[in-house]
């Protein structure tokens, strides 16, 4: 799995940050290279079965608290 | 870079298409048992004039995306605070109808395959559509929706045989309150989701266009839906909440004679059609907006990691199809209000006082060449 | 330049499809045993002992079509259906179930532990045909003799599939119990199926109706009792009514029938009626009647007007005895006055025996059914 | 690749004219410029170091039979020329008549060409080049003693072959002709259908070793001017050494050169090339090629056949119907199967159920696997039998289909249905001849796409295909126009074709220049 996931991100970043870095444009190239640090870590996690905490828990105690606030 | 333009039918058509995708699967306003469909329209009825503001705002702004205008109504720092909630919005939004979808498939045919595959497979077709453009999803859309429609005719069609028009019964048995609770979750999905749209009517020709391309697909993609739900209900009765995907179960006991039968995996041509242009669409404007907020020449260098984040978002946002579930029902109507409610109020309103006081500036300039 | 680069995205598309995806739900027709019938009985010592019928293909060019029937016990039925893998090799495939046998035993505890099985599993289709096995083990249904068939849970899908013909039973399918189940305003209908001894071999029989209270197996109606039923369920479509004129007995066919329910709730009284409108034919008499003359035809018309309602009382007073609405009459009232329902409801005042039922009964005779007059 | 090929041709033009430079010393000065000296026998040695080694040229010196002074060489190079037409017209009159020897050399030039010879292409050239550039292409140089002005004589001639009913694209009913490899025949094939002088033919040469001619042909007024200047700009960008067929330019000037759709489109029949000029496009005949080229090609051209136009409009809309569900058809049959089979047994019938699985009952391979080779076994029988003999074709055919497919079912190397799906996917493959290309890949990619993820792999590559499609262009023109929306106007011609009394305007983009085909009032 991991070796797949790596594998993958290599081939991707031959394919989209060499040319990017090539052709110079640096703005591109750094969100560019964030967007894909994030999503190579968190493919790297899900590949290891970590588990990452989802937002939408979050999002439902926050509501949940919110509503109740009104509901008072 | 050429501007990309679009023609109203394909604007509608792809209007009518984002507002189907991944609601004929969860179907709407469920919870409401067989008043679903009364949820529904009143679901229709509540977006209608908030169709008008966005539609206003588009053609107060012709020919500029929701990214320029709010930079050019709040300036660059708050502008771009709110460029990013909407960028999140329509992020997250593209994530859920992804994991709905996937979950779909994930549940009804591949038990066996890992949810990541699923997922992957279909945020490529998403990033390449992406990719080409709005003009490409755009014409893509006018070639799907056909397809779309024939074949939820044709399965109603066939499914009459199964119906019982008697579960429509009682009317309002649980009472208006419920219904009109419902009928605000059906109002945030999927309607009010269309808010999203703003990020790609600015290719629209003509400025009246986007007020009659909104009220054109919500109109359509209502009748569509509210039609599919009654369906439902016929099919299934009070079962209808039983389900995950309250369509496709109802449309599995269509029998053609002894021959034909289990008829529904035909009907997870239009899911996977409809989802993939609305997933299309999210990412397209998710990218848009970062591409705005970073001050990118042009968003298509991102496209492929976005993609990737939000099939591996979609993933880890839920860890079963009850916990989805249980938030679409629950949570998320609340949870969309200021994306869908509040971030079009603030810039309609603004843009209203911004263009008054232009109009009267011209004028007053008018009066002064005089 | 662009074009090399997206030439390259496909080219990258594919082969994530290619190392991505390994088949895990890839299978091979010829890997499935098709299961065809299911039969659950009371495990001896496990709790369900599930018994399978199996089409068995043989042959290339002209298929030879058998089945198998095997059983297995397990905790759960899930668990049991599983366990078939490591007796039969390849996996046993439920999409094409015709019929699911359910042992009496098994129903009078509870049924809808069992339903769960076919109705939320993916792969079994939601509408299965359901039959109770009456006075025999479910097991022993599957294990019946053949009649001109070669798969016995074929020949009992197409019987109940020509339910109307007779009118004696009627369908019941998984997804259908199911709803009622939920429902709980009308009480489940499941027809019945025994053996019945022929010469020295057994064959499958399926008459009369399993009544359900809650999801409890309650009682037992034979047939012209079911037919009875139906007439109130709007259910019928053809059939018979053999009624007696002069000692002689005349057989009428139906060939149209339409009951209307009107519901009423005045103060708490719950009232039902009942219009029968039956059009029928009549199609064998013993000799010496002249139907030429219509006062004769009146009278029999009159006289199995009278036999109906007889006999739909009867059912109703049997049904009111067990306290199962099978009719669904109180959905009917519940449909039609939501509010004052409600209001009953929550009184607690809601039971079947509280319901007034009127019958009216119509029966038209539109022909002799006689191909000539001699 | 194509750089290398470049150097080694400059090279070689190098050496030749080193070599002959070299040769005739006091030439030199002369010829740098690559110019005519007055001997003529000077002048033929020149001709002859240039062409050294090649024995087809033909060096015929005469003299006038009335004046010694006028000497006459004629180079031609044999079959290229029409020898017939220059023994008459070029060396009988310079034989037999009467005339005499002006002073100055170039009033003898002057002489022969305005009062000798009897052709109508006769032209002076001084410059080397241009001569034997004549010299190859089967004109006649005549070389006269003492001028250094020599003249050209149209002269061209060779066998081609006569215009018969071409191979591909049969019809019923329909005009029987076809173009062949000669270029001027085939222009002449398109100008009897089009008698207006608006029809324009622009000539040009391409291909640094070969030559070869190239016409560009369109109405004007109705082609777009950007189509033909995007085209001209392409064409003058192609840097080859050869063309041998219409296939190279094809390729050279095609937008999207890795995709499997044709943007170019190719016919071997004036009355297609001619309705698609009709529509606004542009048509490029390539010398020694019988299919002209029209540009812009799209996708809905696939399915438009020349018939169609002919017969009756409602049979015409039925059989362009067909076809268009056999384009579909042929792709996702096999797609479609083994998604069902493999995936979704639940969709089959039963009693279908149990006979595939029977069929199946011994068959080694897995169905992917073997639909994969199978379909593959189809190319190659297609592929031999296209190649062929007829007769040998025919018996390779039947071996191939007949023995082949029954002894593999009997051998249970493959089940009955995987065949039945073959032939139904390869059969269907022929009602569109032009899309064989793009179908045999298309199919092989929803195959493998079906493998992994049934009915939902197919679908994915079925929306791949569609995004290639609505992103790629011919010429500026979307590659889906007409197909995409059921509009009165662009639906007219694409999966219907409309009585020709209602079709009263010319496609959206193509035609913009001059959308009204006819008044739709004159006609009904």
């Amino acid at each position: 799995m991991l070796v797949f996931v790596i594998l993958g991100y290599a081939l991707l970043s031959i394919y989209e940050f060499f040319p990017l870095y090539k052709e110079n444009k640096q703005k591109e190239f750094y969100v560019n290279l964030v967007l894909g640090i994030i999503s190579f870590t968190m493919a790297i996690l899900i590949s290891l079965r970590i588990n990452i905490p989802s937002p939408a828990e979050a999002i439902k105690i926050v509501i949940n608290y919110i509503l109740k606030a009104f509901a008072m | 870079m050429i501007r990309e333009r679009i023609t109203d039918k394909e604007a509608t058509c792809l209007l009518i298409l984002f507002l189907l995708g991944s609601s004929i699967l969860v179907g709407i306003g469920v919870r409401a048992k067989n008043d679903a469909w009364l949820a529904g329209i009143l679901g229709v009825v509540f977006f209608i004039p908030f169709a008008l503001i966005y539609a206003r705002i588009q053609s107060i702004f012709h020919g500029r995306d929701i990214f320029e205008i709010t930079i050019l109504l709040y300036g660059k720092v708050f502008g771009r605070i709110l460029i990013i909630i909407f960028s999140w919005y329509s992020f997250h939004l593209g994530a859920l109808v992804l994991r709905n979808f996937c979950e779909f498939v994930h549940v009804e045919s591949f038990p066996e395959t890992p949810l990541i595959v699923i997922t992957l497979c279909f945020i490529t077709i998403n990033i390449a559509a992406a990719r080409s453009g709005i003009e490409v999803i755009a014409r893509i859309a006018t070639f799907c929706l056909p397809v779309v429609i024939i074949l939820f005719l044709l399965m109603e069609i066939l499914s009459i045989s199964t119906m019982d028009f008697n579960n429509i019964k009682p009317i309002l048995g649980n009472g208006f309150s419920k219904v009109a609770d419902v009928g605000f979750s059906s109002f945030s999905f999927p309607f009010a989701e269309s808010v999203i749209l703003l990020g790609v009517f600015y290719t629209l020709k003509k400025r009246e266009s986007a007020v009659k391309v909104y009220m054109k697909g919500v109109l359509a993609a209502g009748i569509v839906l509210i039609t599919l739900t009654l369906v439902n209900i016929f099919v299934l009765g009070n079962m209808i909440e039983d389900y995950y995907f309250p369509s496709y179960a109802s449309f599995s006991f269509i029998k053609v004679g002894d021959f034909i039968q289990r008829m529904e995996g035909t009907i997870a041509i239009s899911y996977v059609l409809t989802s993939f242009i609305k997933s299309s669409i999210c990412l397209f404007v998710a990218c848009k907006g970062i591409a705005a907020v970073f001050n990118l020449n042009h968003y298509k260098f991102i496209v492929i990691q976005t993609g990737l984040i939000m099939a591996y978002f979609s993933l880890i946002l839920y860890d079963n199809i009850e916990e989805m579930v249980d938030w679409f029902q629950n949570i998320y109507q609340f949870y969309a209000i200021p994306f869908q409610i509040i971030f079009p109020l603030f810039i309609w309103v603004c843009a209203e006082i911004r263009n008054r006081s232009e109009k009267r500036d011209q004028s007053g300039k008018g009066k002064k060449g005089v | 330049m662009m074009t090399i680069k997206k030439s390259i995205t496909v080219l990258l598309l594919i082969s994530m499809i290619f190392t991505l995806t390994s088949c895990w739900n890839y299978k091979e027709v010829n890997q499935l045993n098709i299961v065809v019938g299911a039969a659950i009985d009371k495990g001896e010592s496990n709790n369900y002992m599930l018994t399978v019928e199996l089409i068995h293909v043989k042959g290339n060019a002209d298929v030879n079509v058998s089945s198998e029937v095997m059983s297995i016990e397990g905790d759960t039925l899930l668990d049991a259906v599983r366990r078939f893998n490591s007796i039969t090799g390849k996996r046993a495939y439920w999409a094409h179930i015709r019929v699911v046998i359910v042992c009496e035993d098994i129903a009078s505890e509870d049924l809808s532990r069992v339903l769960g099985f076919f109705v939320e599993d993916a792969e079994t289709r939601s509408d299965v045909f359901i039959v109770i096995s009456r006075e025999c083990k479910a097991k022993d249904i599957l294990n019946a003799d053949l009649f001109m068939e070669n798969v016995v849970a074929e020949t009992i899908n197409r019987s109940l599939k020509n339910s109307k013909v007779l009118s004696e039973f009627q369908q019941a399918s998984t997804f259908s119990v199911s709803k009622e189940l939920k429902t709980n305003k009308k009480s489940v209908t499941i027809p019945t199926i025994s053996l019945l001894p022929m010469d020295d071999k057994k064959a499958t029989f399926i008459n009369g109706t399993a009544i359900f209270k809650d999801n409890k197996l309650t009682a037992f109606i034979d047939g012209s009792e079911t037919k009875t039923m139906l007439f109130l369920k709007n259910d019928i479509e053809s059939g018979v009514i053999v009624t007696k004129y002069n000692d002689r007995n005349i057989t009428l066919e139906i060939l149209d029938n339409t009951t209307r329910i009107k519901t009423r709730i005045d103060n708490d009284v719950m009232t039902v009626n009942v219009l029968v409108d039956t059009q029928a034919a009549i199609n064998e008499v013993e000799r010496d009647i002249d139907f030429s003359d219509i006062d004769i035809i009146k009278d029999i018309e009159k006289l199995s007007e009278i036999q109906l309602v007889e006999s739909m009382e009867g059912v109703i007073d049997k049904a009111k005895h067990y306290g199962t609405d099978i009719f669904g009459f109180t959905q009917k009232l519940y449909e039609n006055h939501p509010k004052k329902f409600r209001q009953i409801e929550n009184l607690g005042e809601v039971e079947f025996r509280n319901i007034n039922v009127d019958i009216s009964v119509k029966v038209r005779i539109l022909n002799s059914g006689e191909v000539s007059k001699l | 690749m194509v750089i290398i090929v470049e150097k080694n041709t400059k090279k070689h033009i190098f050496k030749k004219a080193k070599s002959f430079e070299g040769k005739t010393k006091d030439e030199k000065n002369t010829n740098n410029s690559g110019k005519l000296t007055k001997s003529l026998n000077r002048n033929i040695t020149i001709f002859q170091s240039s062409f050294s080694n090649d024995d087809t040229v033909i060096f015929r010196k005469f003299q006038n039979q009335y004046s010694d002074k006028i000497k006459c060489c004629i180079i031609i190079i044999e079959g290229m020329t029409d020898i017939e037409h220059i023994n008459r017209r070029v060396i009988e009159p310079l034989q037999n008549q009467v005339f005499q020897r002006p002073k100055s050399s170039v009033n003898l030039v002057d002489e022969v060409q305005n009062k000798v010879l009897p052709v109508n292409d006769v032209r002076q050239s001084t410059r080397l080049n241009e001569m034997i550039k004549a010299v190859c292409y089967g004109d006649t140089v005549l070389l006269l003693d003492g001028c250094d002005v020599a003249l050209i004589i149209s002269s061209r001639g060779w066998e081609s072959r006569p215009i018969s009913e071409p191979e591909s694209g049969k019809v019923v009913r329909g005009p029987r002709e076809g173009f062949t490899e000669s270029i001027i025949k085939n222009v002449s094939l398109i100008r009897r259908k089009i008698k207006n002088p608006n029809l324009k033919f622009k000539l040009m040469e391409l291909g640094k070793q070969t030559h070869t001619a190239i016409c560009i042909t369109y109405i004007e007024g109705i082609a777009l001017d950007s189509i033909l200047t995007e085209l001209e700009q392409r064409l003058n960008r192609i840097d080859i050494d050869g063309i041998l067929d219409s296939g190279y330019v094809q390729e050279l000037i095609q937008d999207e050169p890795l995709s499997p759709f044709p943007t170019v489109g190719s016919s071997e029949r004036p009355d297609v090339v001619v309705a698609k000029m009709l529509e606004g496009r542009v048509a490029i005949i390539v010398d020694g090629s019988p299919f002209v080229l029209t540009v812009p090609h799209i996708l809905v051209e696939s399915i438009q056949i020349n018939e169609d136009y002919y017969n009756h409009f409602l049979f015409g809309s039925f059989n362009r119907f067909l076809r268009a569900a056999s384009a579909i058809a042929t792709i996702s049959i096999p797609a479609v199967y083994l998604a069902i089979v493999t995936y979704h047994q639940e969709m089959i019938p039963t009693q279908l159920l149990i006979s595939i699985s029977a069929s199946l009952e011994g068959v080694p391979l897995p169905t992917s696997l073997s639909l994969i080779i199978m379909m593959l076994i189809f190319d190659i029988l297609r592929e031999a039998g296209t190649r062929m003999p007829t007769a040998i074709g025919q018996a390779v055919n039947i071996v191939g289909t007949l023995v082949l497919g029954q002894a593999a079912v009997d051998a249970h190397l493959v089940s009955s249905p995987v065949i039945i799906v073959t032939a139904i996917s390869g059969i269907t493959t022929f009602m569109h001849p032009t899309m064989i290309e793009s179908v045999v890949i298309l199919r092989l990619v929803l195959i493998i796409a079906a493998s992994f993820l049934g009915i939902y792999g197919y679908l994915i590559g079925v929306i791949l295909i569609l995004l290639h499609l609505l992103s790629i262009r011919s010429f500026g023109v979307p590659y889906m126009m007409g197909l995409t929306r059921l509009e009165e106007h662009d639906g007219q011609d694409s999966w219907i074709r409309a009585p020709w009394w209602s079709m009263t305007l010319r496609p959206k983009i193509i035609g913009a220049r001059n959308q009204i085909r006819q008044t739709s009032r004159h006609n009904r």
